[in-house]
């Protein structure tokens, strides 16, 4: 804000990012209802990942901010995967 | 010494509204939604760990619960995140009448959603299915499980959504009284960021119980 | 006033004056002070049950109370020490009042949020008192709250965890506005690698307590919900996993451990260079230990669980880490004894107590070390020996600290000095109680006397006399100190400055500090710990 | 140390005195270079401070060395746990039950005890079973402990390796009478083991057979630990006291409400079956866990016989 961020996205841009949101909820409905075993969990998580990024990126606006913010969002996702990676080479193995 | 202390206090006064510092109340927001996400991770562990314990019943358990039901929910918190995401636009064109249009639009947005959620909640406690109820004390293991986790989960969220609310109606006010204005919007920035993490949790939580299986 | 000192934030007078001005102020030196004496309140209390418990266990069979009343005792005296003492410990207290200073700001970046913290951390603080005495009698889990136990047992355990979930809260709040400050308020010059260490240590704290603390939290809540609702998590009778209460349990435990440590670290980090007149040795090596000590404590935690039944691969992998997280830890007791090298090193109170600190830190480390390794800990885990580690580690390293900062900072604080000859007479005293009090439970464990245990068998009677003896030697050791403390608070005289010539930013302003800190903005032209 | 009690003591010892080994010569260590700096680097002896700022290779040093040494203490303690969790395939299996507060011991030809027998020199997998809260059964002269969590079965297993009585705890905190949760594992030689097999096998049959029902009654009321909480002399412990229970008059409380009950075979069948269905006025709820799986309605029996003659 003020100087440190004068990116101002535009109406369009978020009406564009809503709609490719849509468009993949709609696949992802699409996707599970069909029958895939193993891979349905797979593309559900896959497509909601895209989806967060992309409202972390445009919404959030991570993608025009200063770096810092991104790098940090990026570090604490990846240390909340880690964490369920661990706990699962418990219940994995058990 | 009084007089003194007079002096010191307007010094301050005067320093403060000078050193406002937008970029840290925005880290202090982002901190803020760092941990929830933890919070929620911690939710999403759980999860993980009983379905993985229980493929079965969390599959027999998530067809009870309607798709169309989560996906006009999903759709409307997408929305209403474009909507916030729109205020925020239009307070730093100056356009407040838009602003506070795409505010009062992500509140009620909000309030559809929850009205949904109460349905949907509603729909589950006549047929007995509610935390306590004798019929869950009934279910089976994995289905317990199951629902434990969706009314713990979905609760949670709607705290949440409750609270992103309180934030985006106090925006408004401001914005209505020009406290919150186009050089000056870090209130409504800060709102719309936690608006958004609503938004991101549900992206998870609407698979997560609705669709796979 | 003497000396022409501007009035200090002591003596200032806002709107509000009086007890209410206290209660109502942002001023982080006060904030720092509120915490300070809540803080000391509920240390006495657990201390008190300290005491209580040595003497219950004097010899076997009962003494003073019945077993019921003991596992209440052990439960509130581990919450009150951990959640109440340690974990807000050095950094809310010290962290509060100092760190602001050094980084030549005149607050924290969120004054109103930092009042609210405090707020939160007494309200949590009287939720887990009161538990004791509402509802069906004191929680009886100990501070652990292992389920399916917490679950069955009938004794008021919902209070105390909510109150334990209110302090996450504050805690969280803490870290981020520390980190926020960090990043945004030091003053011109002040560059990330001119930051005190004691600074980076609370960066590094912030970060573990904004990540880890939720964890703690949702696992709290999950578990009212269970017993308040009937919904259900973790009881095995409807499917839930015990196990992976532990996990999430110790996903926030473990480094909470570390929450506590790191600011006691960096308080020794500030000492040892004004006592020896030299800059701190391998500051950079010192600040990524630190950071490298907040990110591999997050993945150990399952340390805790070599006994549970957790899969082989698991116990591998924890064991694994868990050594590996000793290395930070190592390189600094290394950097700090260097740091004495060729220094001129002045022999004072708070230098002592940072000795004192290293001695019992390196065994409560060591020990750490025994209790991580999978043969040795099958043997040790819940014995008396692990009561030996965690009480060499956390009261030996953190309470130590926290010691050593009063001893430090006190003439900062409050513009008085205390009596050195009586202080360091205090921690002779107290340094040998502790020794004689925790040693004995070394040997107790590999023994094999478990923890916490209303009666054991004769043959542990010896190691447990010792260490009642010691705990008595410790309390008048402990009198000693607080009351020579106290009477340099109340004593008038000249005011110092800077008694000990401190290199860091705090000591060059006047002591106590006025309300704004610095009369100008300091611009910081060099690292913070050049002589000269 | 070193005892030889069971096949896990030595490589446990060792990795013990190997850590502690490392560990002194550190401590020892840093502490005499600490006291020669302060001797050494006095203020009175040495003014002036030389302004030295750290040195890249002592920092690789002290990084490294220690890392080698750690990696050296992993690798003991992982190598002497391995065995921990290799059963050899032909070991005798015994069920132990933990509950609060007891133990019990069920072998393999169906016989239960509340103290341990095992052969010695035979390897013995113990198959952890809790019915309430998690326990933990530690052996420490035998440097083994697991803990028992209800819902899954954990496993350990050792080799007695030197006759003689060992103690048993419990070692996971598991409410009121944890520190009393104690028993004892005695090892025997291979023949008196076997003696001592046959006669329990023996005793345990005659005694269901012909004897006393109430004989046979207080047995099971001792191997199954309600001891643990029910006196037979009229004290008062977790629960209410057995003594002069039977036909006694009592107040009860059933879903919330107080109601006088005589107690009498129904009403001890399903205070036994589902506890919480009547809670005696002045006891908690929850304490004791059903005996469904446990006993039977036939042992039951016996130990009404039992409770109608301790007046
Ligand atoms: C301040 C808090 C604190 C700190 C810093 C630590 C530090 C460490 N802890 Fe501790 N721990 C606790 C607090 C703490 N702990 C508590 C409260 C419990 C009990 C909880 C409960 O059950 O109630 C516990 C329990 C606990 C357990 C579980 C025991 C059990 O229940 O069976 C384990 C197991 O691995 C462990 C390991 C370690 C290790 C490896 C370190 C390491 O970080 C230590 C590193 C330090 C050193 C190694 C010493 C300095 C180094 C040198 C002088 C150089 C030479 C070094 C080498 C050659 C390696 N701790
Ligand atoms: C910071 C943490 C901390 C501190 C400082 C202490 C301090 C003490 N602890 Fe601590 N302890 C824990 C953290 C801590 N403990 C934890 C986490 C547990 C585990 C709980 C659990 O199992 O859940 C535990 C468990 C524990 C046990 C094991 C209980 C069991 O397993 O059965 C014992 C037993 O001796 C014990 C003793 C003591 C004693 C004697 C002190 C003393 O050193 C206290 C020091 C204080 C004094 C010496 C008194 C000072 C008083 C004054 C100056 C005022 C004078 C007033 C009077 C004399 C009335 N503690
Ligand atoms: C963990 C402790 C515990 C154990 C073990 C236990 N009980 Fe109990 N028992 C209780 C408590 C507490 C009560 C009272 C509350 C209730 O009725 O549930 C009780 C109540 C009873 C009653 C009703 C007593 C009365 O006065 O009406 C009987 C009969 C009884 N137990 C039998 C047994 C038998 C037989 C066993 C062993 C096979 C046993 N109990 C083991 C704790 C225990
Ligand atoms: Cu069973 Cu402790
Ligand atoms: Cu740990």
């Amino acid at each position: 804000m003020s100087k440190e961020n004068n990116h101002i996205s535009s109406y369009k841009d978020h009406l564009l990012v809503l709609a490719l949101l849509i468009t993949l909820t709609v696949i992802t409905v699409a996707i599970t209802s069909i029958e895939l075993n193993a891979f349905n969990t797979a593309a559900a998580m896959l497509i909601a990942s895209c989806k967060a990024a992309i409202v972390l990126l445009y919404f959030m606006h991570l993608r025009f901010d200063q770096k810092i913010f991104l790098i940090m969002a990026f570090l604490v996702i990846a240390l909340l995967v880690v964490v369920i990676g661990i706990t699962f080479i418990d219940y994995l193995y058990r | 010494m009084n007089s003194n202390n007079q002096n010191m206090e307007t010094a301050i006064h005067t320093h403060s509204d000078m050193h406002r510092d937008d970029t840290a109340s925005k880290l202090g927001m982002w901190l803020f939604i760092f941990t929830e996400i933890l919070l929620f991770g911690g939710l999403f562990i759980v999860y993980s760990v009983y379905r993985y314990m229980n493929p079965v019943a969390f599959h027999l358990a998530h067809e009870e619960l309607s798709i169309t039901m989560g996906l006009i929910n999903t759709i409307i918190l997408l929305i209403s995140s474009a909507t916030v995401a729109m205020s925020i636009t239009a307070i730093q064109k100056g356009d407040k009448r838009l602003s506070l249009y795409m505010v009062g639009a992500t509140i009620l947005l909000a309030l559809v959603f929850l009205i949904n959620k109460y349905f949907e909640w509603g729909s589950k406690f006549e047929h007995g299915m509610y935390p306590g109820s004798d019929l869950m004390d009934m279910l089976s293991n994995g289905d317990m499980l199951f629902f434990s986790l969706y009314f713990f989960m979905t609760g949670l969220h709607g705290v949440h959504i409750i609270v992103g609310m309180v934030l985006l109606a106090v925006s408004w006010f401001k914005i209505k009284k020009d406290a919150v204005r186009s050089d000056k919007y870090a209130l409504l920035e800060n709102s719309g960021l936690y608006w958004h993490l609503v938004d991101l949790i549900w992206i998870f939580l609407f698979p997560l119980f609705y669709l796979i299986h | 006033m003497e000396n022409n000192h501007l009035p200090n934030y002591l003596e200032y007078r806002g709107k509000r004056t009086g007890l209410l001005g206290w209660l109502t102020t942002t001023d982080h030196k006060r904030i720092g002070l509120l915490y300070f004496y809540s803080m000391m309140t509920f240390f006495l209390t657990g201390a008190v049950l300290g005491i209580l418990m040595r003497l219950e266990l004097i010899a076997p069979g009962r003494q003073l109370v019945d077993a019921q009343t003991y596992n209440a005792f052990f439960t509130l005296h581990g919450l009150a020490m951990i959640f109440l003492f340690v974990i807000p410990g050095v950094g809310a207290v010290f962290g509060n009042f100092m760190l602001p200073i050094m980084l030549g700001a005149k607050d924290v970046a969120f004054p109103k949020v930092n009042l609210l913290s405090w707020y939160l951390y007494v309200l949590g603080a009287i939720i887990v008192l009161t538990s004791q005495f509402m509802g069906d009698g004191p929680p009886d889990t100990g501070w652990t709250f292992y389920a399916p136990y917490s679950l069955k047992t009938q004794t008021n355990v919902v209070a105390a965890v909510f109150g334990a979930f209110v302090l996450g809260f504050s805690s969280i709040l803490t870290g981020l506005n520390f980190i926020t400050t960090m990043h945004r308020m030091r003053a011109p010059g002040m560059g990330w690698k001119r930051m005190p260490m004691f600074a980076w240590t609370l960066y590094a704290t912030g970060w573990i307590q904004l990540l880890a603390t939720p964890i703690v939290g949702i696992t709290l809540l999950m578990l009212a919900a269970e017993r308040l609702l009937g919904i259900g998590f973790f009881d095995p009778a409807i499917g839930g996993d015990p196990i992976l209460f532990q996990h999430l349990f110790w996903t926030y435990s473990h480094p909470a451990v570390y929450i506590m440590i790191l600011p006691a670290m960096g308080v020794i980090s500030e000492i040892i260079p004004t006592f020896s007149r030299k800059p701190l040795f391998g500051y950079t090596a010192l600040i990524v230990s630190s950071m490298a000590i907040a990110f591999v404590g997050y993945f150990v935690w399952g340390h805790h669980m070599f006994t549970s039944g957790m899969s082989e691969g698991a116990r591998w992998v924890f064991s694994f880490l868990s050594f590996i997280v000793a290395i930070p830890s190592a390189i600094k007791v290394f950097n700090w004894t260097a740091t004495l090298y060729k220094g001129a090193i002045n022999l004072q109170t708070p230098f002592w107590w940072a000795m004192a600190f290293i001695f019992v830190f390196m065994i409560g480390g060591f020990s750490g070390l025994v209790v991580g390794s999978l043969a040795t800990d099958i043997h040790v885990h819940d014995t008396y020996f692990v009561v030996a580690h965690f009480h060499y580690i956390v009261f030996g390293g953190t309470g130590f600290a926290f010691f050593a900062a009063m001893h430090y900072w006190w003439p900062k604080i409050y513009g008085r000095m205390y009596n050195t000859k009586i202080a360091n007479i205090g921690l002779l005293i107290f340094f040998t109680g502790f020794n004689m009090l925790y040693f004995p439970m070394f040997i107790l464990g590999l023994m094999g006397m478990p923890r916490r245990y209303y009666d054991y068998l004769p043959q542990f009677q010896d190691g447990n006399v010792i260490s009642t003896i010691g705990s008595w030697i410790m309390i008048s050791g402990l009198i000693i100190i607080i009351t020579n403390l106290i009477r340099a608070k109340k004593q008038t005289g000249k005011i110092v400055d800077n008694p000990w010539n401190g290199p860091t930013l705090e000591w060059s302003i006047q002591s106590p500090p006025t309300l704004e800190n610095f009369e100008e903005l300091p611009v910081v032209t060099h690292g913070p710990y050049e002589f000269k | 140390m070193y005892s030889g009690a069971s096949n896990l003591v030595t490589t446990t010892d060792n990795a013990f005195f190997l850590i502690i080994g490392i560990s002194v010569i550190f401590f020892v260590g840093i502490l005499a270079t600490i006291i020669w700096f302060i001797i050494r680097y006095n203020k009175s002896k040495h003014p002036v401070a030389e302004q030295i700022h750290g040195s890249n290779t002592l920092e690789i040093a002290w990084t490294i060395i220690p890392l080698i040494l750690v990696l050296v203490m992993f690798f003991y303690g992982w190598s002497g746990y391995s065995p921990v969790r290799n059963a050899p395939k032909d070991a005798m299996r015994i069920e132990a039950t933990a509950r609060m507060w007891s133990w019990s011991f069920e072998y393999p030809n169906g016989i239960k005890t509340d103290t341990l027998y095992i052969p010695v020199d035979k390897p013995v997998v113990l198959d952890l079973i809790s019915v309430d809260v998690i326990h933990s059964l530690y052996i420490p002269a035998f440097r083994i402990k697991e803990d028992m969590v209800p819902g899954r079965t954990n496993r350990m297993w050792f080799i007695g390796q030197k006759p003689g009585n060992y103690e048993l705890f419990c070692a996971e905190y598991c409410g009121l009478s944890h520190s009393y949760m104690f028993t004892e594992v005695k090892v025997l030689e291979q023949d008196k083991y076997d003696a001592w097999l046959a006669q329990r096998s023996d005793t345990a049959a005659t005694a269901a057979a012909t004897a006393d029902p109430a004989v046979a009654g207080r047995r099971l009321i001792e191997s199954n630990g309600c001891l643990a909480c029910h006196s037979s002399d009229g004290t008062k412990l977790v629960g209410p006291s057995f003594k002069g229970i039977y036909d006694h008059k009592q107040a009860v409380v059933t879903n919330g409400q107080t109601r006088e009950i005589t107690v009498n075979d129904e009403y001890i069948i399903r205070s036994i079956y589902e506890p919480d269905a009547d809670v005696v006025e002045g006891f908690r709820k929850g304490q004791m866990v059903t005996y469904k799986n446990q006993l039977s309605e036939d042992d039951i029996k016996l130990i009404i016989e039992y409770l109608k003659t301790i007046k």
